[in-house]
C-alpha cells in the first residue's frame, strides 16, 4: 500500500494525460473524452495541489529565517526583512485575490509591485549585461581549437547583429544570417532530438515506476 | 475513442520503442548483455567538488534547476534529482556541509525526500538537517538572488547545477564564478550552455543530463535505458537517412507515414 | 535636463542602483536590503496567488458550484503536510506521485511527437537542390545533424567512423554554441539598455 | 606585473563601467551608424504596406510582459505605429500572459493622446485563460470573448464589425517573449492565415526554420528589428538611437574579448619560453 498506491497514482495520471495529448472522442462506456478528462479535471487538480505544495515549501522558507532571528545568528537582520517584506506582499496580494472588487488595494498593491518589486527585477535582469561582459572577457579564451570555433562564431554573429559589423564589412551580416539559418539551426535540431529521446526514456522509466528514487521509495 | 488524426504513426512508435527500452533495460538487469559508458568528465569531477568543500571546511550547494514537475521540464528536473541523489550519498560520505536551493515549490517535497533518504541509506541520519534543501523563491530572478545571497552569506565553496535553466544560468554561474566558487553544471538547456562553459569549470551537455543518473549509478537497469536510448536514435538516423533518400528521388511516401 | 519629482520613479531607481551595486561594487548592506526585499516580496506575491488559486478554483467551485471532485485535490494538497507527522508521513508521497505523474504523462509523447517525429521530417532534404549553394547547405545540415547525434551514442565504443562523426559533432556544438552566446549578448545589452532608458529619461529628464 | 599580465586581470568593476559608458554616451549623443534591413523584417513591413486601411483588419496577439524589457516592447510598437500611420484597423487579445492587457494599453493611451478613437480604429479584448485551447477557441469563434477591457459588448464595437472568424483578418501578428508553436499548432497549420511574429532578440534563432518553412511570414526580435522597421517607416524613434548604443556595446564585449585572449596568449608564450629554456 505503502509503495503501491504511489506508483499506481503515478501510472495513472500519466497515461490519462498522454493519452489526452493523443486520442479523440468518448472513452467506451464513460461518455467522456480523454482531452475532456485533463481539461476538466486534472489539470484544474493539478493547480490546487500545486498552489499547497507553494504553500508548504514557503512554511519552509519562513520556518528557516525565523530560526535564524530567533537564535540570533549573523545576519539575522536580513532575514528579519525578508519575512517582512514577506508578510506585507503575501497579506496584501492575498487580501486582493480573496476580494477582486476592492480596486483601491488592488491600484495600491500595483504600486508596490510596480515600483519596487519590478524595478528590483528588472535591476537583477540587467546585471545579466555585466556579466556577459565580465564572462567574454574573463572565460572565453582560445584555448583550444573547439573553443576557438565557438568564440569565432560569437564574434561573427555579434558584428553581423549590429548596425556597426555591416558598416565595417557589408558581408558580416550575411555570414550571421548563414550562422543561424544552418550550422546553428542543424545544432539546435540534433541537440532537440537527442534530449527529447534522453526525456522519454527518463519518463518511460518513471511512469512505469522503475524509477522512484524521487517518492522516497528505495530500491528498483 | 480513436487516434486522433496526425498521431497514428506516433502512437505506434511510442508503443514500439517503450517495448524496446523496456526490454534493453530487463536484459541488462538480468546481465544479458553488458552496457559502458563513454566517460563523461564533467561527471567525474562531481566527487572532486565535494571534496574540495569539505576540505575547505565550507559548504556544497546544489541546484536541481529552475524547471517544474508538473510541465514539460519534468525530466529535467527528475534527472536532476537523481544526481541530488548521488550528490547527497558523497556529501554524507564526506560529511560535507550540504545545501540544496529550490526555485519551483513542487520539486520541493521530492527534493528533501531524496537528501533525507539519501542520508539514511548512508547511515548518516543523525547529519541530516532540514534546513539543507531550501525554497527560496518561485520567481525565477528571486531564485537567483537568493541563491547569490546564500553564496556570500554562507561562504559556498562548490556548487552543482543540473536541470533545465534559464537566462538566470548566466546570474548564478557568474557570480559563483566571481567568488572562486567550484562549478559543475548538467543542463540540457542548449541556449545556457555557452554560459555555463564560460563561467563552470565543468559542462555537461544535452543528453547527457539524461544519462548522468545511470553513468554515476552503475545501476544496470538504468544503463539498459540509455542503450535503449541509443538504440532509439540509430532508429531516428535510419529514419532520416530514408526520408532524405526517398525525398530525393521525388517520393513523400516517408513525410505522409509519419504524419499520419 | 528635468530631474523627476515623482516619489516612486525614486524608489524604483533606487531599487534598480541596489540590485547594481553588487557587480559595480562589492558586496555591501545596501544589496542585500535589496535582494532580501526582493526575495521576501516574490515569495510573499506567490503565497498570495496560491492562497487565490486554493480559494478562487478549489474551496470557491467546491462550495458555491458544489464541485464535489474538487475535494479530492484539497485532500491531495493537505497529504503533503502529513510529512511533518511521522506515523502518517508516507501519505506524502501520493500528492508527488500525482503531480509527477501530471509532468510525465505531459511530456512522454508531446516530445516524440514535435521534437523527435516532426524534426526528424523537417531534416529531410530533397538533394540535390537547385543551387550549388543551397545543396552545400543541405549537406551540411545532414552531416552535421547525424555527427552530433552520434556524438551521444554513449554505449557505442568511440573508433573509426564513429569517432570521426563524434568529433565533427563536437565542431557543430561548438557553433551552435557560439551563435547563442553571440546572439543573446544583444538580447541582454536591450535589457540594460531599457534600465539606462529609466534613469536617464524617466528620471533624470536627460532624454 | 607586467602589463600583459595585467591586461588579463582586469577587475570586473571596470569592465563594468566600461559598458555603461559605452551603453549611455549613444543614449545621450546619438551617432547615426547606418541600419541594413533584414529580410525578415522587411517581410513584415511589406505584408502592412500591402493591406487595404478600407476593409482589412489586423489582429494582434499580445503575449508579453513587462519582465522582458524594451526588447520585447520596441516591435509592438513599432508596427502599431505603422497600422496607425496607414489608418488600418487592428484588435488586440492576449493568451499567453495576464500582463498582455495592461502591455496593449499603455500604446493605446499613446494613440488616443494623438486623437485616434478606442472602438472604431482599436479595441483590446483583454486576457483570455486557457493558453493553447483558448487560441483554438477564439480562432474559430472570435465572439467568443463577451466584452472587451473597457467593458464594451465585443459585437458591439465598430472595428469587430463583420469578423466572426479569425479567417476574416487579414493579417495576424503574435508579439511573445518566446517562440511562436502555440499559433502555429492551432491556427496557421489548420486554417491557413497570413501570420508574422515578433519576439525578443534571443528568440530569433528558434523561429528561422518556420520562416524558411513559411509557416510564418516575417520576425521581428527585439531592439535592432524595431530599428530597422522605423527605418523602413521613414520614422526613426527610440529604436535607433538604442541601435547606436547596441553597436558600441558590441564592439566593447569583442574588444574585451580579443583583449583576454591577447593576455592570455602572452602569458602563455613566455611561460611556454620558460619552460623550454629550462
Amino acid at each position: 500500500m505503502r509503495k503501491e498506491v504511489p506508483l499506481l497514482i503515478t501510472f495513472v495520471v500519466a497515461l490519462i494525460v498522454m493519452l489526452s495529448q493523443v486520442t479523440t472522442g468518448n472513452i467506451p462506456g464513460l461518455g467522456v473524452a480523454m482531452p475532456d478528462l485533463f481539461e476538466r479535471y486534472i489539470s484544474p487538480w493539478m493547480t490546487v495541489v500545486s498552489a499547497f505544495s507553494l504553500c508548504l515549501a514557503s512554511v519552509n522558507l519562513i520556518v528557516v529565517h525565523s530560526r535564524n532571528i530567533s537564535r540570533k545568528q549573523s545576519e539575522w537582520i536580513y532575514s528579519l526583512i525578508l519575512l517582512g517584506t514577506l508578510v506585507i506582499y503575501g497579506a496584501w496580494c492575498t487580501y486582493i485575490q480573496i476580494n477582486p472588487d476592492n480596486t483601491a488595494a488592488a491600484s495600491n498593491y500595483s504600486l508596490i509591485y510596480n515600483y519596487i518589486l519590478s524595478p528590483l527585477m528588472t535591476g537583477q535582469w540587467a546585471c545579466l549585461a555585466f556579466y556577459v561582459a565580465s564572462a567574454s572577457y574573463r572565460a572565453f579564451r582560445a584555448r583550444n581549437l573547439e573553443a576557438t570555433v565557438l568564440l569565432a562564431s560569437a564574434i561573427l554573429v555579434m558584428l553581423g547583429a549590429t548596425p556597426v559589423g555591416g558598416v565595417i564589412w557589408s558581408k558580416f551580416p550575411v555570414i550571421q544570417r548563414w550562422l543561424i539559418d544552418i550550422p546553428n539551426m542543424t545544432g539546435q535540431r540534433a541537440l532537440l532530438i537527442g534530449a527529447a529521446v534522453g526525456s522519454f526514456v527518463a519518463c518511460l522509466r518513471t511512469m512505469l515506476g522503475i524509477e522512484r528514487g524521487h517518492l522516497g521509495i528505495g530500491g528498483s | 475513442m480513436t487516434i486522433a488524426p496526425g498521431n497514428v504513426f506516433g502512437f505506434w512508435m511510442l508503443i514500439a520503442i517503450s517495448a524496446l527500452v523496456i526490454y534493453t533495460i530487463r536484459a541488462s538487469e538480468r546481465g544479458k548483455f553488458k552496457v559502458t559508458i563513454r566517460p563523461i568528465a564533467g561527471l567525474e569531477a562531481i566527487e572532486e567538488c565535494v571534496g574540495r568543500a569539505t576540505e575547505m571546511g565550507r559548504p556544497v550547494h546544489f541546484s536541481p534547476g529552475l524547471g517544474d514537475i508538473v510541465t514539460t521540464s519534468a525530466p529535467d528536473t527528475l534527472a536532476a534529482l537523481q544526481i541530488l541523489s548521488y550528490v547527497t550519498d558523497v556529501a554524507a560520505k564526506y560529511d560535507a556541509r550540504f545545501l540544496v536551493t529550490i526555485r519551483m515549490p513542487n520539486v520541493y517535497p521530492l527534493a528533501t525526500e531524496t537528501v533525507r533518504q539519501g542520508y539514511i541509506a548512508a547511515n548518516k541520519a543523525d547529519s541530516y538537517r532540514d534546513n539543507m534543501v531550501r525554497y527560496v523563491s518561485s520567481d525565477q530572478d528571486a531564485y537567483a538572488a537568493g541563491v547569490i545571497g546564500l553564496f556570500h552569506q554562507e561562504q559556498v565553496a562548490s556548487s552543482i547545477l543540473a536541470g533545465l535553466y534559464m537566462g538566470e544560468a548566466l546570474l548564478l554561474a557568474e557570480s559563483a564564478a566571481r567568488l572562486g566558487i567550484m562549478q559543475v553544471a548538467i543542463t540540457a538547456s542548449v541556449m545556457q550552455v555557452p554560459f555555463f562553459v564560460a563561467a563552470c569549470d565543468y559542462t555537461v551537455i544535452g543528453e547527457e543530463l539524461y544519462a548522468a543518473g545511470a553513468y554515476l549509478t552503475n545501476d544496470k537497469g538504468r544503463l539498459g535505458g540509455i542503450a535503449g536510448q541509443d538504440y532509439i536514435k540509430l532508429i531516428v538516423i535510419g529514419i532520416i537517412l530514408i526520408g532524405t533518400l526517398m525525398t530525393s528521388a521525388g517520393s513523400n511516401a516517408i513525410q505522409s507515414l509519419l504524419t499520419m | 535636463m528635468q530631474i523627476s519629482t515623482n516619489i516612486w520613479q525614486w524608489i524604483s531607481v533606487i531599487c534598480i542602483f541596489g540590485m547594481w551595486s553588487l557587480p559595480l561594487y562589492k558586496d555591501n548592506p545596501f544589496y542585500r536590503v535589496c535582494q532580501n526585499v526582493f526575495v521576501g516580496s516574490c515569495a510573499g506575491h506567490a503565497i498570495g496567488i496560491a492562497i487565490g488559486n486554493i480559494v478562487n478554483y478549489g474551496f470557491e467551485p467546491l462550495f458555491t458550484q458544489s464541485k464535489i471532485d474538487l475535494l479530492i485535490p484539497v485532500i491531495l494538497g493537505l497529504m503533503l503536510y502529513t510529512r511533518f507527522f511521522p506515523g502518517v508521513a508516507w501519505l506524502s508521497r501520493w500528492p508527488v506521485a500525482f503531480l509527477v505523474g501530471v509532468g510525465v504523462g505531459q511530456t512522454i509523447y508531446a516530445s516524440l511527437r514535435s521534437q523527435v517525429i516532426n524534426q526528424s521530417i523537417a531534416a529531410m532534404t530533397k538533394f540535390p537542390q537547385p543551387t550549388v549553394g543551397a545543396t552545400i547547405n543541405g549537406l551540411v545540415s545532414l552531416i552535421g545533424l547525424l555527427s552530433i547525434l552520434t556524438y551521444f551514442l554513449f554505449t557505442v565504443p568511440q573508433s573509426g567512423v564513429v569517432r570521426g562523426m563524434s568529433e565533427l559533432g563536437r565542431w557543430m556544438m561548438m557553433v551552435t554554441f557560439g551563435v547563442g552566446f553571440g546572439n543573446v549578448v544583444s538580447g541582454r545589452l536591450s535589457v540594460l539598455l531599457g534600465e539606462l532608458l529609466k534613469i536617464f529619461g524617466d528620471w533624470l529628464g536627460m532624454i | 606585473m607586467s602589463l600583459m599580465e595585467r591586461l588579463q586581470n582586469v577587475d570586473s568593476r571596470i569592465i563594468y563601467v566600461l559598458l555603461l559608458i559605452a551603453l549611455s554616451l549613444p543614449l545621450l549623443r546619438p551617432i547615426g551608424i547606418p541600419l541594413q534591413t533584414d529580410p525578415m523584417v522587411r517581410a513584415v513591413y511589406d505584408i502592412i504596406e500591402g493591406l487595404d486601411p478600407e476593409k482589412d483588419r489586423v489582429l494582434l496577439s499580445m503575449d508579453y510582459s513587462p519582465g522582458a524589457g524594451l526588447d520585447a516592447e520596441v516591435s509592438p510598437v513599432a508596427v502599431v505605429e505603422h497600422l496607425a500611420e496607414r489608418g488600418i484597423k487592428w484588435v488586440a487579445i492576449s493568451f499567453g500572459t495576464t500582463d498582455g492587457p495592461m502591455m496593449t494599453n499603455r500604446i493605446i493611451a499613446d494613440l488616443e493622446a494623438r486623437g485616434y478613437e478606442y472602438g472604431k480604429d482599436f479595441a483590446n479584448l483583454g486576457y483570455m485563460a486557457g493558453e493553447e485551447n483558448a487560441v483554438r477557441l477564439f480562432a474559430l469563434d472570435c465572439l467568443s470573448v463577451p466584452t472587451d477591457v473597457r467593458g464594451n459588448r465585443t459585437d458591439q464595437l465598430p472595428v469587430m464589425q463583420g469578423i466572426k472568424t479569425i479567417k476574416d483578418f487579414a493579417f495576424v501578428m503574435q508579439f511573445s517573449m518566446g517562440t511562436p508553436e502555440m499559433w502555429i499548432r492551432q491556427v496557421v497549420d489548420p486554417m491557413g492565415i497570413k501570420f508574422a511574429t515578433g519576439t525578443v532578440t534571443v528568440s530569433v534563432p528558434s523561429i528561422v526554420p518556420y520562416f524558411n518553412s513559411g509557416q510564418v511570414k516575417g520576425v521581428m526580435g527585439g531592439v535592432s528589428s524595431a530599428a530597422q522597421y522605423e527605418l523602413l517607416c521613414n520614422k526613426p524613434g527610440r529604436g535607433a538611437a538604442l541601435m547606436d548604443a547596441q553597436s558600441m556595446g558590441h564592439l566593447l564585449i569583442i574588444l574585451f574579448i580579443v583583449l583576454g585572449n591577447i593576455g592570455y596568449f602572452m602569458v602563455k608564450d613566455k611561460k611556454d619560453n620558460l619552460a623550454a629554456g629550462q
